[in-house]
């Protein structure tokens, strides 16, 4: 708390950890490629801007995001996950998000059980027509884990930031 | 060497790890989710090093760590670099207390194949800088039988100081080591103490009541020939029906020593690890090409046994088991090795 | 609980009529009152047949080896690892028609120190789900009940949380008793054994075996029947069960009160999904 | 070890002016397996790939990453430049610096960059876990299902079958035709709508190459591009079209008054009835929810009269499943409903009403045979008011997009108006008169002047009575004047709108749709009749509203594509599909449970080298798989993985940011 008044940023898993100055999270964001990544190019072009923090990685589905890609982000270069998939009822591949629905809700809690902010692990449903939609989510997510401070917990040892 | 034997009791005996603690790096027993385990500690309190539970891991680890860094590198397009590793917590000068006489024996046995063809300067330097001190046990636990083997448990010098607990709450105190010597003209308060002016007679009583609590009990020269020639016997199917590889017995064994060989990279950074692996995992013979010779369970077992029993032996003159029971202990299914070794000795091949 | 001389019996029968080859069941460890699991191939060793309130582990991790693969097997189970041998059977891993299962209506077993298990202590479905024939008096089903201590663990903060699991972590020394002692973890390979550079969680370090012990829950969420082996397995003590019994809670209140292994074709929670899964947690 | 190319594209302007692009090469270099890297202004352009072919084989490259554009956009173009210089097209990797960076960082360019920068050091890393992946062939099963019967649908139904490929033609209602069935006249040449289209329609009917399946619907489409197969019910017409000569004294008879659809309501049809007189096929069905045979079991005066007795009571719904190799959807569209135009008094005064009713009442086979009258005392009106944009660019009460048909058909009607009625006249209160088309503004002009009629440029804010008159009060925005049109009949142009179960239809069909309900292209300019689901194309107002050429283009579009897929016997297929390693497989079968497509089998394999016993693994029907990879993510010993998302690929990219 003390550091908190002093205006630093602490880790809030860690508060022993204090964020250097200007620091800046960084975020991996994990789209499916028929919704959320659509969506996120037509972001691009209303050139609607977001914060720049997020690193976007394309998967066919979001039933194809193995709960591991969370932890190992976590893990290594990542102070938040964010994972987007098509709404429940359009997914291109008919019931795919929906397998992954389920998977993302026990990882969340089962990685907040252990000591993480479960603002760490954050999903989205963006249909390729949410352009604006995915620049509030990106903005939201940065806002959240800009305020939670770095990451870390159980980070690899060869993993320098 | 001239044995000098400090006598003094508990509280002089407690004065003494507090003396050791506050001047010296210590690892001790702590106790957590119920097991003892070595840890370092900066007080008396958080330790039991007079525990007279062995701690459920060997002080391997401290030796040997179960993960240690061999190497850091990076990698970029002006070549690559091997990055000086963070020092070795292991390295530095320490003093482990309250190490039973199986894992102090663990490091003689240790200290061959470390000094074989390959010199292991990280291990040297750890076994350099470490003082050993440990207490003898007043009683056996079930899975012990350290008194049967090819060492001399009374006359042990693999520590360099020896604490025993005597009659009438006397605790004596002696240096095995011209190390252990050194540390105990440092450490201990002279003061505190009785010089002992006699014979060790009381510490031979200690040991015979110690030896006569073994409730196991074996030949291992006996053990040692009969299974350097059953190879091919079919026992070995039947005593590890019941094993289910889980590989617990060689992390908390004091002398297995395999290991593995890992890189582990981040972003352009990479380290190479040296950790433990076992024997009886499935596929700790894996070949590149697919090809396994030891996929099922009886033939790991095998290994095992006659390198603990047989190859060792024939190579170092020593058998690669301390008889601390530990792998016992931990096995989920409770296999002794001790059972195993004399079931199949006894079907000697037809 | 004591079924020592039927389970004689019926081994001895099941021998002689040549229904099995093998029989695994517990025997004595000869030095004490445990238990050590024991594979019989002939009717001569029936005697060595035990079953008591020590016959704690889950046999049916027994019917992952060479010794008992494609072989007729006699088996003793409890209403815990009834359930794991259900979802064997529906992960095709198991053949029914091979096998000759002893359940037992379970009264709960007991630790080293004589004290009744937790997970006894909670248990829905104390009598075998899966069996030939039963030994005991059946039991009512009872009442899904939350783990006291996971009840107590989330209710503390975020940082006493993460304070005590790293402690946890810290402790992992990475032998693999967990996985191996349990009778859902039947892969060939491991995932959690990569080789690859970038790919690799193998280091025996506290984020190693965060990772292993992550993946490794992740992949039981819904499976676990709490039989603890992996908790007895564990030669650090770590306390294991915290981690599955968090996960089922999970499941059991947000995925239609699923819980592993009760029906035969049930896969677990994440090889299903319902229109009606929570949504809220997802922007 | 690989060696890897950097390419980095300006696009323009667009990415180098927001990213540092020089730097971005720079740290590209940087990284130990980039054995070349390079900017240019296009990289798409042909210059631009020829920098990459001949960095392929000067720098023996082993992988590509291209930072440009969203690989959605200009992937397949980078692929071809691969494969023309020799190397697998699969080994291409796009970095995303301009959707993902330049357009949405355009503030800041140190961002910018730096993430640009890690997009390419991701993209490098997943590059080298690239693997040769090769084109499958797929047999095709040679059939088209179209699904919807009107113009777009005919025209599409008769193009392919013309290539001589079999077509099923599905469509909802007793006959085809669609919303063109019930047009008068056409703009801008004002062709008598039924005069060109019912020749097509009994094409359709007699083409030997098409099914027809009329009054019937799309229930299940599984399957994939070349191999679907169509699950489609055929609701109960209660007639027999087998004997049925269509001969009409069922419905003379027919006791049952209904308002009649094709007429929008004005009129009246029986219960036993069919649409149109020119209906395909002219057969009658019965409505079952008016008929009182069917509804009380009374009346079966139909099934008396009919001399053929091709009348069947019990007729149950039938269930027809059909191979397709390629489906066309040309479901059309709906009129919005003004209703919430309260102030206008829609549905209050019974003299406003939609120009649909409008073109049904000066329709020559309309309900008024042609001459438009007042609903409320028949009267012929004098002075009409045309109002546009009803619903069309309303966010507050319809929807934001234009209709685009609206402009046209008004001019049309007040040409009709003019015909029908010759002291007529017409207001029109316009946004915007849109005509952009061949021919289309001269139409305009042409009918300004031709009807006299007065155009005003605002919006009508209340109607409201006035004895038997309705007085329009709106405003003209060239003379920013409020002025009041007194009125006989209000004429509302209403939107456009898809029908309403069109996202069902897209779910079924696993096409992705808009907010509004249209199903989605693939890409907006250059894969406008692609759905994102191969196989899957659009025609007509089911992607968005327009006019009839443009969807008799967009049919003949869907057309030519069909064909293309359908020009050999098989097709080439993406190659990121699952695999699956035998050795780790442990059989759990857990693929098999999630697959969406039951693209997972099992076979049996050997335990080991040589061994006889054996065991059960999952095994891929590559031909079903569509590489969703829900099968790898419940697979817990990794045992299959999906080529072009491997485990190793994702990894590599999270570890490298």
């Amino acid at each position: 708390m003390e550091a908190v008044a002093n205006n630093q940023l602490v880790s809030i898993e860690k508060p022993e950890i204090v964020a250097p100055p200007n620091w800046e999270p960084v975020i991996i964001g994990i789209l499916c490629n028929w919704c959320s990544y659509a969506g996120s190019d037509l972001t691009g072009t209303s050139r609607i801007q977001y914060p720049p923090n997020i690193r976007i990685i394309r998967v066919p589905c979001s039933s194809r995001v193995d709960p591991w890609f969370l932890i190992k982000s976590l893990q290594t270069t990542a102070d938040g996950v964010l994972v987007s998939g098509c709404h429940p009822g359009d997914c291109h591949y008919i019931s795919g998000n929906y397998y992954a629905r389920r998977r993302f809700l026990v990882t969340k809690k089962l990685l907040n059980f252990v000591g993480f902010h479960e603002d760490r692990i954050q999903f989205s449903w963006v249909s390729a027509a949410e352009g604006p939609k995915f620049a509030k989510v990106v903005a939201k997510v940065t806002e959240d884990i800009k305020k939670l401070g770095p990451l870390h917990l159980y980070k690899k040892e060869n993993f320098e930031k | 060497m001239n044995v000098e034997i400090f006598v003094t009791d508990k509280a002089g005996l407690q004065k003494f790890y507090e003396a050791i603690i506050a001047r010296n790096e210590t690892w001790a027993p702590v106790e957590k989710f119920g097991k003892f385990d070595f840890k370092r500690v900066s007080s008396l309190g958080e330790c039991d090093p007079d525990s007279p539970i062995a701690t459920t891991r060997s002080a391997k680890p401290l030796f040997f760590p179960r993960s240690a860094k061999i190497m850091k590198y990076t990698a970029d397009s002006t070549g690559t670099r091997v990055k000086e590793t963070d020092e070795d917590p292991f390295t530095a000068k320490r003093v482990i207390l309250g190490m039973k006489h199986c894992d102090a024996r663990s490091l003689q046995v240790l200290d061959k194949v470390y000094n074989w063809d390959y010199i292991d300067n990280d291990y040297q330097k750890r076994r350099q800088n470490t003082v050993v001190i440990s207490t003898r046990c007043d009683k056996a636990e079930t899975h012990c039988f350290c008194t049967s083997l090819d060492y001399d448990v009374e006359n042990l010098d693999a520590m360099d100081v020896l604490i025993v607990n005597g009659t009438e709450g006397k605790v004596h105190i002696t240096a095995r080591t011209e190390k252990g010597d050194a540390f105990l003209k440092e450490n201990l308060d002279p003061a505190s103490c009785i010089l002992h002016p006699v014979s060790d007679e009381e510490l031979k009583k200690q040991y015979q009541a110690f030896a006569a609590s073994f409730r196991l009990k074996m030949n291992y020269k006996e053990i040692n020939e009969k299974l350097s020639k059953i190879f091919d016997s079919p026992e070995f199917e039947d005593v590890s029906a019941n094993c289910i590889s889980c590989n617990t017995c060689a992390f908390v064994c004091p002398t297995c020593h395999c290991f593995k060989i890992s890189d582990e990279r981040v972003k352009d950074t990479g380290v190479r690890y040296k950790s433990y692996d076992s024997c009886n995992n499935g596929y700790f013979t894996l070949m590149a090409g697919g090809h396994n010779p030891r996929p099922v369970k009886y033939r790991r077992w095998r290994q095992r046994a006659l390198h603990k029993f047989v190859y060792y032996k024939e190579r170092f003159g020593e058998n690669l088991c301390v008889g601390c029971g530990k792998c016992a202990v931990s096995c989920p299914v409770n296999i002794s090795i001790f059972e195993v070794v004399n079931q199949v000795a006894s079907n000697e091949v037809v | 609980m004591d079924y020592t001389k039927q389970i004689q019996e019926i081994a001895s029968k099941l021998f002689a009529e040549g229904k099995i080859d093998v029989f695994v069941g517990y025997r004595l460890t000869g030095f004490d009152e445990n238990q050590v699991p024991v594979l019989i191939r002939d009717q001569k060793d029936v005697s060595q047949l035990v079953f008591n309130d020590r016959s704690v582990f889950n046999l049916v991790n027994y019917l992952k080896y060479e010794h008992t693969r494609n072989k007729r097997v006699g088996l003793v189970v409890k209403g815990c690892d009834s359930r794991s041998l259900n979802l064997l059977l529906t992960e095709s891993q198991v053949k029914r028609d091979k096998l000759y299962v002893v359940g037992i209506a379970c009264e709960g077993v007991v630790d080293e120190q004589g004290n009744k298990m937790q997970n006894c202590m909670e248990c829905v479905f104390p009598d075998a789900i899966v069996a030939d024939e039963m030994l005991g008096t059946p039991h009512e089903v009872r009442k899904y009940k939350v783990n006291a201590d996971i009840d107590e663990l989330a209710s503390k903060g975020l940082v006493d949380r993460r304070v005590y699991f790293e402690e946890v972590f810290e402790n992992c020394i990475r032998c693999n008793a967990c996985r191996h002692s349990c009778p859902l973890c039947y892969c060939a390979k491991c995932c959690i054994d990569q080789e690859t550079a970038t790919l690799y969680n193998g280091a025996n370090t506290t984020s190693g075996a965060f990772h292993a012990l992550m993946t490794w829950s992740l992949h039981l969420a819904g499976r676990c029947v709490d039989c603890r082996n992996c908790e007895k397995a564990c030669p650090s003590h770590l306390p294991l069960h915290l981690l599955h019994k968090w996960n089922e809670r999970v499941i059991y209140e947000n995925f239609q009160e699923h819980l592993a292994g009760v029906h035969e074709g049930d896969r677990g929670a994440f090889y299903k999904y319902s229109m009606q899964d929570p949504d809220d947690f997802i922007m | 070890m690989a060696r890897v190319g950097v390419f980095v594209c300006f696009c323009g302007a667009n990415i180098a002016d927001f990213v540092d692009v020089p730097k971005v090469v720079e740290e590209a270099k940087r990284i130990r397996e980039v054995k070349f890297a390079i900017d240019y202004k296009y990289m798409c352009s042909d210059p631009g790939q020829q920098q990459i072919r001949d960095a392929i084989t000067q720098y023996r490259l082993t992988s590509i990453v291209v930072a440009a554009c969203s690989p959605r956009m200009h992937e397949k173009t980078f692929r071809k430049a691969l494969s023309d210089a020799g190397m697998n097209p699969y080994l291409l990797e796009v970095a995303n610096i301009r959707e993902h960076s330049s357009w949405v960082h355009q503030k800041d360019k140190k961002a910018a960059t730096e993430k640009a920068s890690d997009l390419v050091r991701m993209a490098v890393a997943k590059s080298i876990a690239n693997e040769q992946l090769h084109e499958i062939s797929v047999p095709v099963t040679k059939r088209a299902l179209v699904i919807g019967g009107g113009i777009a649908g005919i025209q599409a139904a008769l193009d392919i079958a013309d290539a001589r490929i079999p077509v099923v033609l599905v469509e909802k209602s007793p006959s085809i035709g669609g919303k063109m069935a019930q047009l008068d006249e056409t703009f801008p040449t004002l062709d008598c709508s039924q005069c060109i289209l019912t020749p097509k329609m009994v094409d359709v009917a007699s083409h030997p190459y098409i099914e027809l399946i009329p009054y019937a619907e799309v229930l299940e489409l599984e399957g994939f591009v070349g191999n679907y197969k169509a699950k489609i019910r055929k609701k109960a017409s209660y007639v027999n079209f087998k004997t049925c000569t269509g001969c009409g004294t069922c419905w003379q008879k027919c006791p049952v008054k209904v308002p009649n659809e094709y007429n929008m309501g004005i009129d009246k049809r029986k219960a036993i009835y069919t649409p149109f007189p020119q209906a395909v096929p002219n057969k009658p069905v019965i409505d079952a929810a008016h008929c009182t045979m069917l509804t009380k079991g009374k009346c079966g005066i139909c099934a008396k009269v009919c001399e053929k007795g091709s009348i069947d009571y019990k007729m149950q719904d039938e269930i027809i499943e059909r191979e397709i190799g390629a489906v066309v959807v040309a479901t059309g569209y709906d009129l919005w409903d003004p209703k919430p135009y309260e102030e206008y008094g829609v549905g209050r005064f019974k003299d406003i009403i939609t120009s649909l009713e409008f073109e049904r009442m000066v329709s020559a086979n309309g309900p008024t045979n042609g001459v438009p009258v007042r609903p409320s005392d028949g009267k012929v009106p004098k002075n009409v008011v045309f109002i546009k944009c009803i619903g069309s660019r309303d966010e507050a009460k319809g929807i934001e997009y234009c209709s685009k048909i609206c402009c046209m058909y008004t001019t049309k009607h007040t040409i009709l108006l003019h015909h029908k009625v010759h002291d007529s006249h017409a207001y029109v209160f316009y946004m915007d008169i849109r005509a952009a088309g061949k021919g289309y503004e001269e139409f305009v002009k042409k009918a300004q002047v031709d009807t006299a009629a007065t155009y005003l440029r605002g919006r009508v804010s209340k109607i409201y009575k006035k004895g038997d008159k309705l007085i329009v009060r709106g405003e003209d925005a060239q003379i920013g004047q409020v002025v009041e049109v007194v009125a006989d009949l209000v004429v509302l142009a209403t939107a456009v709108i898809p029908p309403k179960d069109n996202p069902d239809l897209a779910r079924l069909l696993g096409v992705s749709y808009d907010k509004y309900g249209y199903m989605s292209e693939a890409h907006p300019k250059l894969r406008p009749v692609e759905t994102a689901k191969a196989g899957i194309f659009l025609a007509g107002c089911t992607q968005a509203p327009k006019d009839i050429p443009d969807t008799v283009a967009q049919a003949s579009a869907c057309a030519a594509k069909v064909c293309g897929i359908f020009s050999g016997d098989t097709m080439k297929k993406d190659p990121m599909i699952s695999t699956v390693n035998n050795e780790y497989c442990t059989g759990c079968q857990n693929c098999v449970k999630v697959c969406p497509y039951g693209a997972i089998v099992t076979e049996e394999v050997p335990m080991g080298h040589g061994s006889k016993e054996m065991r059960t693994v999952a095994k891929i029907n590559e031909g079903v798989c569509q590489g969703c990879g829900s099968c790898v993510a419940v697979c817990r010993s990794m045992a299959i993985s999906l080529a072009g998302f491997t485990d190793l690929q994702i990894i590599n990219e999270i570890v490298s940011i």
